[in-house]
Protein backbone atom coordinates (compact mmCIF):
# COMPACT_ATOMS: atom_id res chain seq x y z
CA UNK A 1 0.00 0.00 0.00
CA UNK A 2 1.13 3.56 -1.00
CA UNK A 3 1.07 6.60 1.76
CA UNK A 4 0.30 10.09 0.66
CA UNK A 5 1.55 12.41 2.12
CA UNK A 6 -1.85 14.57 2.22
CA UNK A 7 -3.47 11.57 4.50
CA UNK A 8 -0.29 12.48 7.27
CA UNK A 9 -1.19 15.70 6.82
CA UNK A 10 -4.79 15.57 7.66
CA UNK A 11 -3.91 13.25 10.59
CA UNK A 12 -1.40 15.47 11.65
CA UNK A 13 -3.91 18.23 12.06
CA UNK A 14 -7.00 16.64 13.56
CA UNK A 15 -4.52 15.34 16.33
CA UNK A 16 -3.60 18.46 17.41
CA UNK A 17 -6.85 19.68 17.06
CA UNK A 18 -8.46 17.12 19.72
CA UNK A 19 -5.30 17.60 21.64
CA UNK A 20 -5.71 21.26 22.42
CA UNK A 21 -9.40 20.97 22.82
CA UNK A 22 -10.16 18.31 25.18
CA UNK A 23 -6.75 19.59 27.27
CA UNK A 24 -8.16 23.53 27.38
CA UNK A 25 -11.26 22.38 28.34
CA UNK A 26 -10.28 19.80 31.40
CA UNK A 27 -8.25 22.18 32.69
CA UNK A 28 -10.81 25.36 32.56
CA UNK A 29 -13.31 22.97 34.49
CA UNK A 30 -10.78 21.88 36.79
CA UNK A 31 -9.60 18.88 36.83
CA UNK A 32 -5.88 19.09 38.01
CA UNK A 33 -6.91 21.32 41.37
CA UNK A 34 -8.51 18.16 43.15
CA UNK A 35 -9.01 14.35 42.72
CA UNK A 36 -13.24 14.10 41.91
CA UNK A 37 -13.03 10.35 43.36
CA UNK A 38 -11.09 8.10 45.66
CA UNK A 39 -9.30 6.62 42.74
CA UNK A 40 -7.72 9.75 41.21
CA UNK A 41 -6.23 10.72 44.60
CA UNK A 42 -4.00 7.31 44.82
CA UNK A 43 -2.66 7.87 41.02
CA UNK A 44 -2.05 11.29 41.58
CA UNK A 45 0.18 10.11 45.11
CA UNK A 46 1.90 7.44 43.16
CA UNK A 47 2.98 9.44 39.92
CA UNK A 48 4.21 11.69 42.32
CA UNK A 49 6.19 8.89 44.06
CA UNK A 50 7.67 8.14 40.72
CA UNK A 51 9.00 11.49 40.32
CA UNK A 52 6.12 13.25 38.55
CA UNK A 53 3.98 16.51 39.11
CA UNK A 54 0.93 16.22 41.41
CA UNK A 55 -1.92 18.56 39.90
CA UNK A 56 -1.27 16.38 35.99
CA UNK A 57 -1.58 13.21 38.08
CA UNK A 58 -5.38 13.86 38.79
CA UNK A 59 -5.64 15.41 35.69
CA UNK A 60 -4.56 11.62 34.56
CA UNK A 61 -6.83 10.15 37.33
CA UNK A 62 -9.47 11.95 36.39
CA UNK A 63 -9.43 10.87 33.00
CA UNK A 64 -9.28 7.06 34.06
CA UNK A 65 -11.92 7.31 36.14
CA UNK A 66 -14.60 8.92 34.65
CA UNK A 67 -15.51 9.71 30.93
CA UNK A 68 -14.68 13.52 30.80
CA UNK A 69 -13.93 15.72 28.26
CA UNK A 70 -11.47 13.36 26.43
CA UNK A 71 -13.98 10.66 26.03
CA UNK A 72 -16.40 13.72 24.95
CA UNK A 73 -14.42 14.50 22.05
CA UNK A 74 -14.01 10.89 20.66
CA UNK A 75 -17.92 9.76 20.99
CA UNK A 76 -18.48 13.07 19.35
CA UNK A 77 -16.14 12.70 16.36
CA UNK A 78 -17.48 8.75 16.39
CA UNK A 79 -21.28 10.05 16.17
CA UNK A 80 -20.86 12.22 13.77
CA UNK A 81 -18.59 9.97 11.41
CA UNK A 82 -21.88 7.52 11.44
CA UNK A 83 -24.85 10.10 11.81
CA UNK A 84 -24.32 13.44 11.29
CA UNK A 85 -24.45 16.71 13.28
CA UNK A 86 -27.69 15.40 14.45
CA UNK A 87 -25.26 12.72 16.13
CA UNK A 88 -23.16 15.02 17.94
CA UNK A 89 -26.14 15.61 20.36
CA UNK A 90 -26.64 12.33 20.60
CA UNK A 91 -23.53 11.71 22.04
CA UNK A 92 -23.82 14.65 24.23
CA UNK A 93 -26.71 13.52 26.07
CA UNK A 94 -24.94 10.36 26.54
CA UNK A 95 -21.90 11.19 27.72
CA UNK A 96 -23.75 13.14 30.55
CA UNK A 97 -25.65 10.00 31.53
CA UNK A 98 -22.30 7.91 31.57
CA UNK A 99 -20.91 11.22 34.04
CA UNK A 100 -23.94 10.96 36.36
CA UNK A 101 -23.05 7.24 36.64
CA UNK A 102 -19.32 7.40 37.34
CA UNK A 103 -20.02 10.09 40.01
CA UNK A 104 -19.43 13.54 38.55
CA UNK A 105 -21.44 16.45 37.89
CA UNK A 106 -20.59 16.40 34.18
CA UNK A 107 -19.71 19.88 33.46
CA UNK A 108 -16.31 19.04 31.62
CA UNK A 109 -17.79 15.98 29.33
CA UNK A 110 -20.65 18.06 28.02
CA UNK A 111 -18.87 21.04 27.33
CA UNK A 112 -16.44 19.09 25.27
CA UNK A 113 -18.49 16.95 23.56
CA UNK A 114 -20.74 20.11 21.99
CA UNK A 115 -17.04 22.17 21.25
CA UNK A 116 -15.78 18.72 19.76
CA UNK A 117 -19.07 19.09 17.33
CA UNK A 118 -18.91 22.77 16.75
CA UNK A 119 -15.23 22.23 15.68
CA UNK A 120 -15.56 19.05 13.48
CA UNK A 121 -18.67 20.45 11.75
CA UNK A 122 -16.52 23.98 10.91
CA UNK A 123 -13.64 21.95 9.76
CA UNK A 124 -15.23 19.27 7.76
CA UNK A 125 -15.05 21.05 4.39
CA UNK A 126 -11.61 19.94 4.42
CA UNK A 127 -11.07 17.44 6.90
CA UNK A 128 -13.06 13.94 6.96
CA UNK A 129 -14.17 13.33 10.68
CA UNK A 130 -12.52 9.45 10.17
CA UNK A 131 -9.29 11.11 10.53
CA UNK A 132 -10.20 13.07 14.15
CA UNK A 133 -11.05 9.36 15.27
CA UNK A 134 -7.48 8.15 14.99
CA UNK A 135 -6.20 11.94 15.82
CA UNK A 136 -7.88 11.45 19.32
CA UNK A 137 -6.63 7.67 19.59
CA UNK A 138 -2.92 9.31 18.97
CA UNK A 139 -3.95 12.23 21.34
CA UNK A 140 -5.04 10.01 24.20
CA UNK A 141 -1.52 7.18 23.58
CA UNK A 142 0.64 10.71 24.30
CA UNK A 143 -0.30 10.99 27.31
CA UNK A 144 -1.86 7.80 28.88
CA UNK A 145 0.63 5.56 26.94
CA UNK A 146 4.38 6.22 26.08
CA UNK A 147 5.74 8.01 29.20
CA UNK A 148 3.41 9.20 32.35
CA UNK A 149 6.09 11.24 34.46
CA UNK A 150 6.71 13.45 31.54
CA UNK A 151 2.95 13.87 30.88
CA UNK A 152 2.64 14.84 34.24
CA UNK A 153 4.69 17.14 34.17
CA UNK A 154 3.58 19.05 31.01
CA UNK A 155 -0.25 19.33 32.52
CA UNK A 156 1.10 20.42 35.31
CA UNK A 157 2.92 22.99 33.45
CA UNK A 158 -0.06 23.73 31.35
CA UNK A 159 -2.29 24.04 35.04
CA UNK A 160 0.07 26.35 36.22
CA UNK A 161 1.03 28.82 32.95
CA UNK A 162 -3.14 28.84 32.59
CA UNK A 163 -4.08 29.29 36.60
CA UNK A 164 -5.94 26.95 37.14
CA UNK A 165 -4.15 25.49 40.58
CA UNK B 1 -7.19 -0.76 4.93
CA UNK B 2 -6.43 3.11 5.31
CA UNK B 3 -3.85 4.45 7.33
CA UNK B 4 -5.87 5.46 9.87
CA UNK B 5 -7.05 1.45 10.76
CA UNK B 6 -3.42 0.55 10.48
CA UNK B 7 -2.63 3.30 13.02
CA UNK B 8 -4.68 2.43 15.49
CA UNK B 9 -4.24 -1.13 15.35
CA UNK B 10 -0.44 -0.35 15.64
CA UNK B 11 -1.04 1.67 19.13
CA UNK B 12 -3.04 -1.10 20.56
CA UNK B 13 -0.67 -3.69 19.78
CA UNK B 14 2.07 -1.41 21.69
CA UNK B 15 -0.38 -0.42 24.68
CA UNK B 16 -1.04 -4.27 24.99
CA UNK B 17 2.63 -5.47 24.98
CA UNK B 18 3.35 -2.76 27.66
CA UNK B 19 0.08 -4.16 29.78
CA UNK B 20 2.05 -7.43 29.53
CA UNK B 21 5.25 -5.86 30.80
CA UNK B 22 4.92 -3.45 34.02
CA UNK B 23 4.68 -4.57 37.23
CA UNK B 24 2.89 -1.46 38.67
CA UNK B 25 -0.44 -1.43 39.34
CA UNK B 26 -1.48 2.37 38.72
CA UNK B 27 0.30 2.01 35.29
CA UNK B 28 -1.06 -1.15 34.12
CA UNK B 29 -4.68 0.97 34.90
CA UNK B 30 -3.55 4.05 32.97
CA UNK B 31 -2.53 1.92 30.23
CA UNK B 32 -5.94 0.00 30.16
CA UNK B 33 -7.39 3.34 29.69
CA UNK B 34 -5.70 4.01 26.14
CA UNK B 35 -6.31 0.48 25.39
CA UNK B 36 -10.02 1.39 25.64
CA UNK B 37 -10.31 4.03 23.52
CA UNK B 38 -8.10 2.72 20.71
CA UNK B 39 -10.97 -0.21 20.74
CA UNK B 40 -13.81 1.88 20.81
CA UNK B 41 -12.73 3.69 17.72
CA UNK B 42 -11.82 0.35 15.91
CA UNK B 43 -15.09 -0.82 16.79
CA UNK B 44 -16.80 2.52 15.91
CA UNK B 45 -14.96 1.90 11.83
CA UNK B 46 -15.42 -1.95 11.78
CA UNK B 47 -19.21 -1.15 11.63
CA UNK B 48 -20.10 1.86 9.34
CA UNK B 49 -23.91 2.11 10.87
CA UNK B 50 -25.33 3.57 13.70
CA UNK B 51 -25.97 1.06 15.54
CA UNK B 52 -21.90 0.47 15.73
CA UNK B 53 -22.29 4.09 17.34
CA UNK B 54 -24.09 2.76 20.51
CA UNK B 55 -22.05 -0.80 20.99
CA UNK B 56 -19.24 1.58 20.97
CA UNK B 57 -20.67 4.43 23.98
CA UNK B 58 -21.95 1.51 25.79
CA UNK B 59 -18.65 -0.25 25.74
CA UNK B 60 -17.01 2.79 26.76
CA UNK B 61 -19.22 3.39 29.57
CA UNK B 62 -19.10 0.32 30.99
CA UNK B 63 -15.11 -0.25 31.11
CA UNK B 64 -14.48 2.85 31.91
CA UNK B 65 -17.53 2.45 34.79
CA UNK B 66 -15.05 -1.14 36.01
CA UNK B 67 -11.91 0.81 35.83
CA UNK B 68 -13.11 3.31 38.35
CA UNK B 69 -14.33 0.75 40.32
CA UNK B 70 -10.44 -0.96 40.42
CA UNK B 71 -8.89 1.71 41.39
CA UNK B 72 -11.46 2.86 44.43
CA UNK B 73 -10.67 -0.63 46.04
CA UNK B 74 -6.78 0.29 44.89
CA UNK B 75 -7.33 3.31 46.82
CA UNK B 76 -8.97 1.48 50.19
CA UNK B 77 -6.40 -1.07 50.13
CA UNK B 78 -3.67 1.18 50.43
CA UNK B 79 -5.29 3.26 53.45
CA UNK B 80 -6.29 -0.15 55.21
CA UNK B 81 -3.07 -0.91 55.21
CA UNK B 82 -1.39 2.40 55.87
CA UNK B 83 -3.73 2.52 58.97
CA UNK B 84 -2.16 -0.51 61.29
CA UNK C 1 -7.61 -8.85 6.29
CA UNK C 2 -9.45 -7.57 9.11
CA UNK C 3 -8.18 -5.60 12.09
CA UNK C 4 -10.43 -5.84 15.00
CA UNK C 5 -10.48 -9.73 14.81
CA UNK C 6 -6.41 -9.82 14.77
CA UNK C 7 -6.40 -7.27 17.76
CA UNK C 8 -8.84 -8.85 19.75
CA UNK C 9 -7.49 -12.24 19.87
CA UNK C 10 -4.28 -10.79 20.94
CA UNK C 11 -5.55 -9.61 23.55
CA UNK C 12 -7.29 -12.50 24.38
CA UNK C 13 -4.26 -14.96 24.31
CA UNK C 14 -1.88 -12.16 26.64
CA UNK C 15 -4.87 -11.81 28.73
CA UNK C 16 -5.01 -15.72 29.75
CA UNK C 17 -1.45 -15.84 29.81
CA UNK C 18 -1.21 -13.12 31.91
CA UNK C 19 -4.39 -14.24 33.91
CA UNK C 20 -2.01 -17.34 35.10
CA UNK C 21 1.18 -15.66 35.57
CA UNK C 22 0.28 -13.12 37.83
CA UNK C 23 -0.02 -14.33 41.67
CA UNK C 24 -1.44 -11.36 43.15
CA UNK C 25 -5.02 -11.33 43.44
CA UNK C 26 -5.56 -7.11 41.88
CA UNK C 27 -3.22 -8.14 39.50
CA UNK C 28 -5.26 -11.30 38.12
CA UNK C 29 -8.49 -9.01 38.00
CA UNK C 30 -6.54 -6.20 36.18
CA UNK C 31 -5.60 -9.21 33.62
CA UNK C 32 -9.28 -9.95 33.53
CA UNK C 33 -10.43 -6.79 32.30
CA UNK C 34 -7.92 -6.80 29.63
CA UNK C 35 -9.30 -10.00 28.45
CA UNK C 36 -12.67 -8.85 28.55
CA UNK C 37 -12.04 -5.93 25.97
CA UNK C 38 -10.58 -8.33 23.44
CA UNK C 39 -13.82 -10.53 24.02
CA UNK C 40 -16.04 -7.86 22.84
CA UNK C 41 -14.23 -7.08 20.58
CA UNK C 42 -14.02 -10.23 19.45
CA UNK C 43 -17.88 -10.75 19.56
CA UNK C 44 -18.44 -7.51 17.45
CA UNK C 45 -16.41 -8.82 14.96
CA UNK C 46 -18.83 -11.14 13.96
CA UNK C 47 -21.27 -8.71 14.09
CA UNK C 48 -23.38 -10.25 16.36
CA UNK C 49 -24.43 -6.77 18.42
CA UNK C 50 -26.91 -7.02 20.70
CA UNK C 51 -25.13 -9.70 22.30
CA UNK C 52 -22.15 -6.92 22.70
CA UNK C 53 -24.31 -5.07 24.43
CA UNK C 54 -25.59 -7.28 26.70
CA UNK C 55 -22.02 -8.07 27.91
CA UNK C 56 -20.61 -4.60 28.14
CA UNK C 57 -23.36 -3.58 30.28
CA UNK C 58 -22.96 -6.95 32.30
CA UNK C 59 -19.05 -7.03 32.73
CA UNK C 60 -18.93 -3.91 35.32
CA UNK C 61 -21.42 -5.60 37.53
CA UNK C 62 -19.40 -9.06 37.61
CA UNK C 63 -16.44 -7.05 38.63
CA UNK C 64 -17.58 -5.09 41.46
CA UNK C 65 -19.48 -8.05 42.77
CA UNK C 66 -15.87 -9.79 42.80
CA UNK C 67 -13.58 -6.76 43.93
CA UNK C 68 -16.63 -6.73 47.25
CA UNK C 69 -16.21 -10.40 47.80
CA UNK C 70 -12.05 -9.50 47.32
CA UNK C 71 -12.27 -6.51 50.14
CA UNK C 72 -14.36 -8.06 52.61
CA UNK C 73 -12.03 -11.45 52.52
CA UNK C 74 -8.49 -9.11 53.35
CA UNK C 75 -10.81 -6.75 56.09
CA UNK C 76 -11.65 -10.39 58.44
CA UNK C 77 -8.23 -11.87 57.39
CA UNK C 78 -7.14 -8.43 59.05
CA UNK C 79 -9.24 -7.69 61.97
CA UNK C 80 -10.21 -11.75 63.07
CA UNK C 81 -7.12 -13.15 62.83
CA UNK C 82 -6.67 -13.87 66.71
CA UNK C 83 -10.42 -15.98 66.89
CA UNK C 84 -9.20 -17.69 63.89
CA UNK C 85 -8.18 -21.22 66.32
CA UNK C 86 -10.79 -20.52 68.70
CA UNK C 87 -13.77 -20.63 66.43
CA UNK C 88 -16.83 -22.17 68.16
CA UNK C 89 -17.08 -25.25 65.88
CA UNK C 90 -17.65 -28.93 67.17
CA UNK C 91 -14.60 -30.67 66.45
CA UNK C 92 -13.74 -33.87 68.11
CA UNK D 1 -35.76 22.48 10.06
CA UNK D 2 -33.81 24.61 12.30
CA UNK D 3 -36.63 26.48 13.54
CA UNK D 4 -38.54 23.94 15.49
CA UNK D 5 -34.93 23.26 17.60
CA UNK D 6 -35.10 27.18 18.15
CA UNK D 7 -38.70 26.92 19.24
CA UNK D 8 -38.39 24.10 21.98
CA UNK D 9 -35.20 25.52 23.36
CA UNK D 10 -37.41 28.82 23.65
CA UNK D 11 -39.89 26.48 25.66
CA UNK D 12 -37.73 25.04 27.68
CA UNK D 13 -35.92 28.26 28.86
CA UNK D 14 -39.35 30.10 29.47
CA UNK D 15 -41.06 26.69 31.63
CA UNK D 16 -37.29 26.95 33.79
CA UNK D 17 -37.93 30.48 34.69
CA UNK D 18 -41.61 29.76 35.35
CA UNK D 19 -40.90 26.97 37.78
CA UNK D 20 -38.28 29.10 39.22
CA UNK D 21 -35.04 27.25 38.75
CA UNK D 22 -31.46 28.52 40.01
CA UNK D 23 -29.99 30.75 37.94
CA UNK D 24 -26.34 30.60 39.24
CA UNK D 25 -23.84 28.37 38.09
CA UNK D 26 -21.67 25.87 40.34
CA UNK D 27 -19.48 23.96 38.70
CA UNK D 28 -18.90 21.50 41.80
CA UNK D 29 -22.53 20.59 42.70
CA UNK D 30 -24.72 18.39 41.69
CA UNK D 31 -28.40 20.46 41.48
CA UNK D 32 -29.54 21.47 38.24
CA UNK D 33 -29.88 25.25 37.36
CA UNK D 34 -31.60 26.98 34.69
CA UNK D 35 -28.42 26.65 31.77
CA UNK D 36 -26.80 23.36 32.55
CA UNK D 37 -28.76 19.82 32.01
CA UNK D 38 -31.61 21.56 30.01
CA UNK D 39 -29.79 23.08 26.92
CA UNK D 40 -27.88 20.09 26.34
CA UNK D 41 -30.99 17.28 27.24
CA UNK D 42 -33.22 19.39 24.90
CA UNK D 43 -31.04 19.41 21.96
CA UNK D 44 -30.69 15.58 22.59
CA UNK D 45 -33.95 14.72 22.51
CA UNK D 46 -34.90 16.41 19.87
CA UNK D 47 -31.89 15.29 17.77
CA UNK D 48 -33.09 11.63 18.70
CA UNK D 49 -36.96 12.69 17.77
CA UNK D 50 -35.30 13.95 14.33
CA UNK D 51 -33.76 10.65 13.83
CA UNK D 52 -36.36 8.22 14.68
CA UNK D 53 -39.93 10.06 13.73
CA UNK D 54 -40.04 13.28 12.01
CA UNK D 55 -40.11 16.30 13.52
CA UNK D 56 -43.22 18.62 14.32
CA UNK D 57 -44.96 21.01 16.24
CA UNK D 58 -46.31 18.54 19.01
CA UNK D 59 -43.18 16.95 20.01
CA UNK D 60 -41.52 20.28 20.14
CA UNK D 61 -43.89 21.58 22.81
CA UNK D 62 -43.72 18.44 24.56
CA UNK D 63 -39.83 17.98 24.68
CA UNK D 64 -39.41 21.84 25.77
CA UNK D 65 -42.29 21.26 29.26
CA UNK D 66 -40.38 17.67 29.78
CA UNK D 67 -36.78 18.88 30.13
CA UNK D 68 -36.72 21.40 32.88
CA UNK D 69 -38.64 19.22 34.70
CA UNK D 70 -35.90 16.60 34.52
CA UNK D 71 -33.42 19.28 35.35
CA UNK D 72 -35.06 20.06 38.31
CA UNK D 73 -34.76 16.64 39.74
CA UNK D 74 -32.03 15.96 38.44
CA UNK D 75 -30.48 14.94 42.01
CA UNK D 76 -32.64 12.89 43.04
CA UNK D 77 -32.53 10.63 39.51
CA UNK D 78 -28.80 10.60 39.79
CA UNK D 79 -27.47 10.89 43.23
CA UNK D 80 -23.86 11.87 44.41
CA UNK D 81 -22.34 9.46 46.90
CA UNK D 82 -19.96 10.45 49.46
CA UNK D 83 -17.35 8.19 50.80
CA UNK D 84 -17.79 9.54 54.25
CA UNK D 85 -16.85 7.12 57.11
Amino acid sequence: MEVSWVELLKLLIGTVVCWINFVLVDTYFGLPKKPGVLGAEVIGKTLEKLGGNINGGYFMGNIVCSPDASAGTLMASIFYYLIGFKGGLVATLLIFIGNRLCNDPGYAGTFGALSATVIIHLLSGFIEPKYFIGGMVVAIFTIQGLYHVGASKVLGYIGKKLGMI
Amino acid sequence: MDIVMLLIGVISFVVGFRIFLTKNKVQRLLYICCLNFAIAALIALYIKSPMGGVVAAAYFVGSTLSSNAIAHTLGKIQKLEGKE
Amino acid sequence: MELLPLVSIFCIVMGCIGVILNTDYLDKIIMLEFLTGGLIGLIVSFYYLDVAILTSIMEPVSTIILLLGSLKYIYIKRSKRRYSSKLPILVK
Amino acid sequence: MIFYYILSLAISLVVGFIIRLPLKIDTNSFKGNLFFPTVFVTLGLMAIVDILFNLNLVFSIIVGILSPLFSKYVDVIFPGVSYGG
